[in-house]
């Protein structure tokens, strides 16, 4: 097996609290607790989960938009977590990332063509004219006309401005684009558009993807494989095939089951997971999720499972599937 | 070629030709009529400050004691003042000073307001810190001890009031901004802006700078009166327009003896304030709204 | 409105009290008379306080205070006063000679600004070499005694200045410090309250010493810093009199039937100085020209409203020494020029016109004035830029000899000529009170012979000799003596406005 | 929140430190000396010289510095130069009188100006949102002493209903023992007197009101326009509540957070910069105190007087920081 | 179902923005009709127009710019449209209720849940006790399923779950058992699992209470999950309407069609979603032929020049597409098939 392109190792994100006279540390909020994971070229790697699960906090400690508090990342067999702050500016030409609003990742004074030109200008690449012709050939690229260079973000819809951000993530060639939600806020007939521009051109140019989303149908179709996450961990992650046709952590189960799904005539069997999710400045002790899961055993409450491999390319961090199974 | 050739219909949604950015900003400007009328008011002014010397019908500077407080005439429609002089030819002149001080006043303390108040909201922490308390000092301060100092280190002069007023006024837009930024830098296109690999410096000021500056403008539309009224008020440390040139606020101040014997000493340059405040105001709202792309349907 | 009374004139009254409230500038920094140098303080110590003997009701002439008779030796080394029997202070104590001396110790005894008056006016404390008093003894009860090392002509005017008010031994012995904010003396009035920055309350003294006297029961000292709030607030009556009217004003309090109009007679001089250490106003034929460019009459007019006097000496007609042989520089221009001519300068040349940036009562409007004078010399050819400081930076400039040309003026203290002609334009005062830098030792000399000649005639004489070398020298441009104005309720009677700016207020009476 | 304010009277430690070092600074940097002043300019050089060497101000500058801070740090705020009294024992008075001032001035303020900018929010672009802006307008643009003495002159000769200076008739003078005279009178019970001493209030109260006004009401209205926009709005709409209730109730709590900012703002400005309304109408306050001390270059004053104002100004801010969090729960410092 | 009577009846409804660019029809001429105790959902694009029909009911079109320019809306008898002020309070609340998109938004942050609940209740029922009113309040608490009603009373927006604050906003929508509640897209701020229990809770209510629900939402799942009939809209219009089995096997309109085909669905991997090129046109800036003909691959002439109308093709099915024009049942016939 070829080295994955970028590697995650114990990564954790805590977000101080802070309190007292002196503004003492009082507590944490784990966004991020202890995740790893893999990205290899040329696959899209989904990440599902519900709001507030960490997301967000995984994807931009990826690029150190955010420090991480702990753990390793490693991009193309460069350690980001320890280069200079500088350097991490640099190698951003590498990573890109897409937003999940695409109208309020561009900013709403610059015209199109500034917006596509900045990430050629801060990173020094090219001169004045072949900048321009760059960012003309992107917007053909991702199905958009030279003259709509001119405009400003609010003159586009919604599908639009999301080619255009998908364009900018583009303009300095990187391997890695890290999604985050892209289409969550797109209505489904441009859902449609921008998913396939994005499989499209991750064929033509070789991209890898890290697909952030909350809605399972997009990302089986664009992943190959999904990781879910779950209160700031990863409590499943496998092949896609493999995730969706047997889901074996609870919360994938029940979160497969809630999606409603277009056709009337489907019945499902619907796993109502009670209560809301836990705040993650005090995350339950042992398995996060046993405070709503069906199966939980005493186990649960103590024990916090690792993730493993049950079964080749699938993984899941819960007590049914480990040595606790029996119990 | 991939993805899909955008069909015609694909633009419909933008009928409005291709057009640079200040066409587009004096386009919508030119909707909101009261955004026309100030900036005809403040046209009008500026016209008034550039070719002053030539419409006033009388110097600025013709003394005629015998014929002091003289009320509004035919000969002097304005009245004069308490030298005899034509009182419609100095506002006429008074208007290149006036404006002058009002504008590059507050320009000055929205310049150095805003820098002070972006890096303190930017970078937040001790930074921020410590600018917030300098505001608070700067603020609790009487401004005529430091319009004082300031005469002390640069000197009398119409630039140095303009300098004092201009400190005095750098914690209100500094506040303001500063707010507007804790905001801002929350917005997502900063972070796509970071994730690009982009420098602080230019996020503070090509990202953010401009997209902080809608309620300064209001502000500091307001307080160009301030800033004509205050510069009058500091004439007394020798801040201010040098004698006998006429600005507003001095006419203004000077007219105090007379306010009941003879109130148009008070009214007319009193009003040419008030029009000129309109008019900024007027035209700030307008341009606040020009200068937004958004604001264009 | 005000206390409506009954006029039985005796103070006696049978139905309210009649209260006096006097508006006024700004608030007085102590009622110990002696420590302070404000004119604001001694509006009101005037009337708690009183001195061995008396100014004139509007004048400097010497009238019986305390004393009711003095005696000055042959020599002028020796005064022998004899003080008025059976007064009291308000606090009970005997007023006698024992009273004078422990005052005079007192003073005596200072050091460094304690009593800047009494070290100005007799030169220094004890001990020091200037000091005039010898001693200060008392003859029996109601005899006083004073021995001076060598003679000084204004000693009696000294004498009659309020910082000179006679207080109670107990009561200063006691309060220490504090004695300016309880101040007790044998006045008409007794002092009653000091709201800071606001009013000072004084009370008719039941006691006084002289008969019927006083009338009022009651004077509130009103501090009301705008001049036309002022006179607003005298309009709604809630003051009856109000000092500091601006000249603008002077026409409209005339034409109106419930307000007077009072002038206190000039004591002042403004003037415009050159100062002659900076070229061009080394030479004289500049400063002449400029005496010449300048339209004295047309200022006064214009901005003292008429209410003054067009100036040619430093100081004002009323003090005795006054040389009205001096034709005075008039208004020339054509003259100017040739001036200017003969002193090289006929292009005219570039300078700096300071403005006082306050009203003061010898210039009411600094501003306007230089802008006239500004004009005026512009018709000459000399190209004035008007400078501004703030009042104090302003005074501390000009002493330092940094301006071309200044504003300013003076208000005598006494009443004579020495503290005008000696304290302004002596060069024993350059960095002091002569702000022009101006020094003439023949001058000097005369000045000096003056402040011992004792005879009034012969001292006269010498001043009339100064007046006019220091008109030939022309180091002042004398602008004005103004009158300052003050304006009360139509029925406020016996209000005499006196011109060093301290007015006793025990004949004042409502009809 | 107790450690929260904690925190930030910690934080205000600094900043008094910092502001007492910048005015010492500034004063001594300035030209004019207090002696000079003090002695008026009839003073002579030796008697000028004699009390710089009494007033210590012939030292080093930081003797002098460190010599008043180590008065600060015992509680000793000085002694003034002019009156030679303590500045703790005389600046009672004055801010007292400031502090009646500014807080009726700050209500009236507030609600004419709160009010003012809803109904102008409410009814959009109608006459009186116009009508109201204009007159903020004008409001800015007027010289206080103009419209000082016009008040005078209007409401004080002409209609003769109110006094125009000071804070008590002279001929019938209140026996104060704090010196808030409206509390004075209330503790005596002499509610003529309160009468009396509220009228004296209003025309200082309007004209130092004037400014803050209409920025409170030009502030209001756009933050209501804001709210008016809102989803909880459009909520209690859909409740069927009652348009006065939707405005009074819902938005109007929303929309008093940024403004209560500039009322903050402003409290600096009512505090130590009213010193044109307290000349007109002859207030003795905090202000004219001050600015009086900068004439005479009275340092003590200067330095204490300005610290005091600071203090009270960094406090009330404090103050409206507590407020928001009773105002908004979401707003918790800790 | 078809006896089921007609609670709230929208005819004609055209509801216009006055902007400085001109006149937008956000709403152009729109029937249809709910039913007691049913489920209608909507469904469209952004910006077709779902809100502004369900605020042109409520009476809440932000005006200005908004007016309702024509048609009528009747609740029973009364015409909404022609009701004044106050007498339009009365029904707001009472009689039609409605929930909106944000629940993090719709709460007002300063006020406690149980002082905006007692609000709702004691601004229709006149004379009740704060007491009765607080009981009402947190018996419907209970009702949508929130644990410690009691507590919750007291408590503020922020201090609950995005869920939390839906089935507050819920329960205060029922709080006086409004005959029609109007959820303009109640799930899609939501999480998955949150959104299933929300939906189950609205689905459960209506059957218990037999609240008519208007379910306004552009998830197709959510519709083929709880809705017995649906109006389709595009840019003003209806386009299709039919109950929910047969628009979603039998879709007519090429629109709907579309919509359904670029759903990506979890339950298998399509190798490339269908997507329906272009956008929805602005607004007004259609004037003439069928407004989806641009994006539409089976247009032809007619559609560019002509507006089709809104053709009945079954009983209770219409589309807006000259492709079903000849399918039209007539009168005659649907009084047959109907009866
Ligand atoms: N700057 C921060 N300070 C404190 N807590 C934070 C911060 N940023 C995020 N969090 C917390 O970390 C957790 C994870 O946030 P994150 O944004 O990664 O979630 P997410 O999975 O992306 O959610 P969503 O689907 O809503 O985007 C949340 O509970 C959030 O409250
Ligand atoms: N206040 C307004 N001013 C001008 N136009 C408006 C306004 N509100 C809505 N519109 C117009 O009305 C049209 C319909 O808007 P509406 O909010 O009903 O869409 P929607 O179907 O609810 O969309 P979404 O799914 O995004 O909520 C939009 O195209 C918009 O342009
Ligand atoms: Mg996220
Ligand atoms: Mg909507």
């Amino acid at each position: 097996m070829t080295e994955p392109l970028l590697k995650v190792e114990g990564l954790k994100k805590y977000f101080p609290i802070r309190k007292g006279l002196l503004s003492r540390v009082s507590g944490h909020v784990k966004a991020v607790d202890d995740v790893s994971f893999y990205v290899n070229k040329g696959e899209t790697l989904g990440i599902v989960g519900e709001s507030g699960c960490g997301k967000s906090t995984t994807g931009r400690m990826l690029m150190r938009l955010l420090e991480p508090s702990e753990g390793k990342v490693v991009f193309d067999g460069k350690e980001l977590t320890s280069i200079s702050s500088d350097d991490m500016r640099k190698a951003r030409r590498e990573i890109q990332m897409v937003f999940q609003d695409p109208y309020a990742s561009l900013n709403p004074r610059h015209t199109i063509e500034k917006i596509l030109e900045e990430p050629l200008i801060v990173h020094g690449i090219g001169d004045a004219k072949t900048r321009k012709k760059k960012v003309h050939d992107f917007l053909e690229i991702v199905g958009l006309s030279s003259y709509h260079a001119k405009r400003y973000p609010h003159q586009f819809s919604g599908g639009q401005r999301q080619r255009i951000g998908i364009a900018r993530a583009l303009m300095t060639n990187p391997k890695l684009i890290i999604a985050d939600e892209p289409v969550s806020a797109l209505d489904v007939s441009i859902q449609a558009q921008v998913l396939n521009l994005m499989q499209d051109l991750q064929k033509e140019l070789n991209l890898t993807y890290i697909f952030i989303a909350h809605d399972l149908g997009v990302v089986r179709h664009i992943s190959d494989r999904v990781g879910v996450m779950y209160l700031g961990k990863m409590v499943e992650i496998a092949e896609s095939e493999l995730l969706y046709d047997k889901p074996l952590h609870p919360y994938t189960q029940a979160l497969l089951s809630a999606v409603p799904v277009p056709d009337p005539n489907f019945v499902r069997e619907q796993i109502l997971i009670k209560g809301d999710i836990p705040s993650p400045s005090n995350p339950p002790s042992g398995c996060t999720f046993h405070t709503r899961c069906p199966f939980k055993m005493d186990v649960c409450t103590k024990i916090v499972p690792k993730l493993e491999e049950v079964e080749p390319g699938h993984s899941v961090a819960c007590h049914l599937y480990g040595e606790h199974a029996q119990q | 070629m991939v993805g899909f050739a955008p069909k015609p219909s694909d633009v419909v949604a933008q009928q409005d030709k291709v057009a640079g950015p200040w066409h587009e900003a004096w386009r919508s400007f030119k909707k909101s009529k009261v955004a026309v009328v100030g900036a005809g008011i403040v046209l009008f002014f500026i016209i008034v400050a550039f070719i002053g010397p030539w419409i006033a019908p009388q110097g600025i500077n013709e003394q005629n004691l015998p014929n002091r407080l003289q009320a509004p005439s035919f000969d002097h429609w304005f009245g004069t003042d308490d030298m005899g002089r034509d009182i419609l030819s100095r506002i006429i002149h008074g208007a290149r000073i006036s404006l002058w001080v009002g504008f590059f006043s507050v320009i000055g303390s929205v310049i150095a307001g805003s820098i002070l108040g972006i890096v303190a909201g930017y970078y937040g922490k001790w930074v921020d810190a410590i600018i917030s308390r300098i505001f608070d000092i700067m603020l609790a301060f009487p401004s005529i001890l430091l319009a004082i100092a300031v005469v002390s280190v640069l000197g009398p002069s119409l630039q140095n009031a303009l300098i004092a007023i201009a400190i005095i006024n750098i914690p209100n837009f500094g506040r303001l901004i500063r707010s507007k930024v804790l905001s801002i830098k929350e917005e997502e296109y900063i972070t796509s802006a970071k994730a690009i690999g982009m420098q602080d410096i230019r996020i503070l000021f090509s990202h953010i700078l401009p997209n902080s500056m809608a309620p300064v403008i209001v502000q500091g539309t307001l307080a160009i009166a301030t800033a004509i009224i205050e510069a009058a008020a500091l004439g007394f440390l020798g801040l201010g327009a040098e004698a006998p040139a006429p600005e507003w606020g001095k006419m203004l101040a000077d007219s105090k003896m007379y306010l009941i014997n003879a109130p148009w000493t008070m009214i007319f340059p009193g009003i040419a304030i008030m029009l000129t405040v309109l008019g900024f105001n007027l035209m700030g709202d307008g341009l606040r709204d020009a200068l937004d792309p958004r604001m264009k349907s | 409105g005000c206390q409506s009374d009954s006029s039985d004139g005796n103070g006696e009254n049978n139905g309210e009290p009649k209260i006096l409230v006097f508006g006024r500038g700004g608030d007085s920094v102590s009622l110990d008379p002696a420590t302070v140098t404000d004119g604001e303080s001694f509006k009101v110590t005037q009337n708690i306080f009183e001195t061995l003997v008396n100014f004139g009701k509007q004048d400097t002439e010497i009238n019986p205070g305390l004393a009711k008779k003095w005696e000055p030796s042959e020599d002028g080394l020796t005064y022998t006063f004899e003080l008025e029997e059976g007064i009291k202070f308000h606090d009970g104590t005997d007023f006698n000679a024992e009273a004078v001396v422990a005052n005079f110790e007192r003073w005596a005894n200072g050091s460094g600004e304690d009593f800047y008056y009494y070290s100005s006016m007799f030169g220094g404390y004890k001990g020091d070499e200037g000091h005039v008093i010898e001693s200060v003894t008392a003859d029996g009860d109601y005899k006083v005694v004073f021995k001076l090392k060598r003679p000084q002509a204004p000693f009696l005017k000294n004498l009659a200045m309020s910082p000179f008010g006679i207080a109670s031994p107990k009561a200063f012995e006691e309060q220490g410090e504090k004695f300016g904010d309880n101040p007790v003396g044998t006045g008409p009035f007794k002092f009653v309250e000091w709201k800071r920055n606001d009013s000072i309350t004084i009370e008719k003294n039941e006691d006084y010493w002289v008969k019927d006297l006083p009338k009022l029961d009651k004077v509130v000292f009103k501090a009301i810093p705008d001049n036309s709030a002022r006179l607003n607030a005298l309009n709604t009556g809630e003051i009856d009199l109000a000092d500091g009217v601006n000249p603008a004003d002077g026409k409209s309090v005339e034409g109106n039937s419930e307000l007077q109009l009072f002038e206190r007679p000039s004591m002042n001089v403004g003037y415009l100085g050159l100062t002659s250490t900076r070229p061009p106003f080394d030479k004289v034929e500049v400063r002449q020209a400029i005496n010449h460019a300048i339209d004295k009459q047309a200022i006064v007019d214009a901005f003292f409203e008429g209410r003054a006097e067009v100036a040619k000496n430093p100081m004002p007609p009323v003090i005795s020494g006054y040389n009205d042989d001096i034709p005075g520089y008039d208004f020339d221009p054509a003259k100017a020029k040739a001036l200017l001519a003969e002193a090289g300068l006929a292009e005219g040349f570039e300078m700096e016109l300071w403005a006082m940036p306050v009203p003061r009562p010898y210039m009411p409007d600094g501003q306007k004035v230089a802008e006239v004078i500004q004009s005026n010399l512009a018709d000459v050819g000399i190209k004035a830029k008007i400078v501004t400081f703030e009042w104090a930076t302003y005074l501390e400039k000009a002493r330092n000899g940094e301006a071309d040309a200044f504003m300013l003026g003076w208000t005598g203290d006494n009443g004579d000529a020495d503290n005008f002609l000696y304290v302004l334009l002596d060069k024993d005062n350059i960095g002091s009170n002569n702000y022009s830098y101006y020094s003439n030792d023949e001058l000097h000399d005369i000045l000096i012979e003056a402040q011992s000649e004792v005879d009034e005639d012969k001292r006269n004489e010498l001043y009339g000799q100064a007046q006019e070398i220091i008109f030939e020298d022309a180091p002042w441009v004398p602008l004005a003596h103004s009158t300052p104005l003050l304006a009360g309720k139509a029925n406020l009677v016996g209000f005499k406005p006196h011109p060093t700016g301290s007015d006793k207020l025990a004949e004042v009476d409502f009809k | 929140m107790l450690h929260y304010i904690g925190r930030r009277l910690l934080q205000l430690i600094p900043v008094l430190l910092g502001m007492t070092f910048v005015v010492f600074m500034i004063i001594r940097a300035i030209p004019g000396d207090p002696a000079q002043v003090i002695l008026g300019q009839q003073a002579t050089k030796e008697a000028i010289e004699a009390l710089r060497a009494k007033l210590g101000l012939d030292n080093p500058w930081y003797v002098q510095y460190f010599d008043y801070l180590g008065g600060l740090l015992k509680g000793d705020l000085g002694e003034s130069l002019r009156t030679t009294t303590p500045v703790s024992e005389e600046i009672w008075p004055y801010l007292a009188a400031t502090f009646e001032l500014s807080l009726f001035a700050v209500l009236i303020a507030v609600i004419v100006g709160v009010n003012a900018g809803i109904i102008s929010a409410w009814f959009q672009n109608s006459w009186f949102d116009y009508t109201a802006m204009i007159l903020a307008l004008v409001g800015v643009s007027m010289p206080i002493f103009w419209l000082g003495l016009m008040m005078q002159y209007i409401f004080g000769i002409e209609l003769g209903i109110l006094p125009t200076t000071g804070r008590e008739e002279v001929r019938n003078p209140i026996d104060s023992m704090t010196n808030l005279y409206v509390l004075d009178t209330i503790l005596q019970g002499r509610f003529d007197q309160l009468g009396i001493v509220l009228k004296h209030l209003v025309l200082p109260g309007l004209a130092l009101a004037t400014i803050p006004m209409a920025i409170i009401a030009r502030m209001t209205r756009s933050s209501m326009l804001d709210v008016m926009r809102s989803d909880y709005v459009r909520t209690a709409r859909a409740k069927g509540q009652k348009m006065f209730w939707v405005v009074y109730k819902h938005a109007l709590k929303n929309a008093i957070i940024p403004v209560l900012t500039i009322i903050g703002l402003q409290m600096g400005l009512l505090l130590g910069g009213a010193i044109l309304t307290e000349s007109i109408f002859a207030w003795p306050g905090v202000g004219r105190y001050i600015y009086e001390a900068i004439n005479f270059r009275d340092y003590p004053v200067i330095q204490s007087g300005i610290l005091v104002v600071a203090f009270i100004f960094v406090m009330i801010n404090l103050f409206i920081d507590i407020l928001y969090s009773l105002i908004d729960p979401r707003i918790k410092y800790d | 179902m078809s006896e089921r009577k007609a609670i709230l009846q929208v005819k004609g409804l055209q509801t216009s923005f006055f902007t400085d660019d001109g006149v937008i029809p956000a709403v152009d001429n729109i029937d249809f009709s709910v039913h007691e105790g049913e489920v209608l959902g909507i469904v469209g694009e952004s910006g077709c127009g779902k809100s502004v029909t369900s605020l042109s009911i409520m009476g809440l079109v932000p005006s200005p710019p908004g007016k309702i320019t024509g048609g009528k809306i009747l609740f029973g008898d009364k015409e909404l449209t022609k009701l004044s002020d106050k007498e339009m309070r009365n029904v707001r609340g009472n009689d039609v209720a409605m929930i909106f998109q944000e629940p993090m938004t719709s709460l007002n942050p300063l006020f406690t849940i149980g002082n905006q609940l007692m609000e709702a209740i004691l601004i229709h029922k006149k004379g009740w006790s704060k007491k009765q009113a607080s009981a009402r309040a947190v018996e419907m608490l209970t009702l949508v399923g929130l644990p410690r009603a009691d507590e919750l009373m007291k408590e503020y927006p922020h201090q609950l779950s995005g869920g939390m604050r839906q089935r507050v906003m819920i329960a205060m929508a029922l709080v006086c058992d409004p005959k029609v509640l109007i959820a303009d897209e109640p799930t899609t701020a939501l999480d998955v699992t949150i959104q299933a229990q929300i939906l189950a809770l609205m689905k459960d209510l209506n059957e218990r209470l037999n609240t008519a629900v208007l379910l306004i939402t552009h998830d197709l799942g959510v519709v083929a999950e709880t809705c017995e009939r649906v109006v389709v809209m595009y840019a003003g219009q209806i386009v299709e309407e039919g109950p929910v089995q047969t628009i979603f096997k039998d879709p007519q309109h090429p629109y709907t069609k579309g919509l359904l085909q670029s759903v990506p669905d979890m339950r298998y991997k399509k190798q490339r979603l269908y997507s329906i090129p272009g956008n929805v046109p602005k607004p007004g800036s259609v004037n003439t032929g069928c407004r989806f003909a641009a994006r539409c691959e089976f247009a032809f002439d007619k559609c560019l020049t002509q507006n089709p109308d809104l053709y009945q093709t079954a009983t209770v099915h219409k589309t807006r597409c000259f492709l079903y024009e000849d399918q039209e049942v007539s009168t005659h016939d649907r009084t047959l098939v109907e009866s």
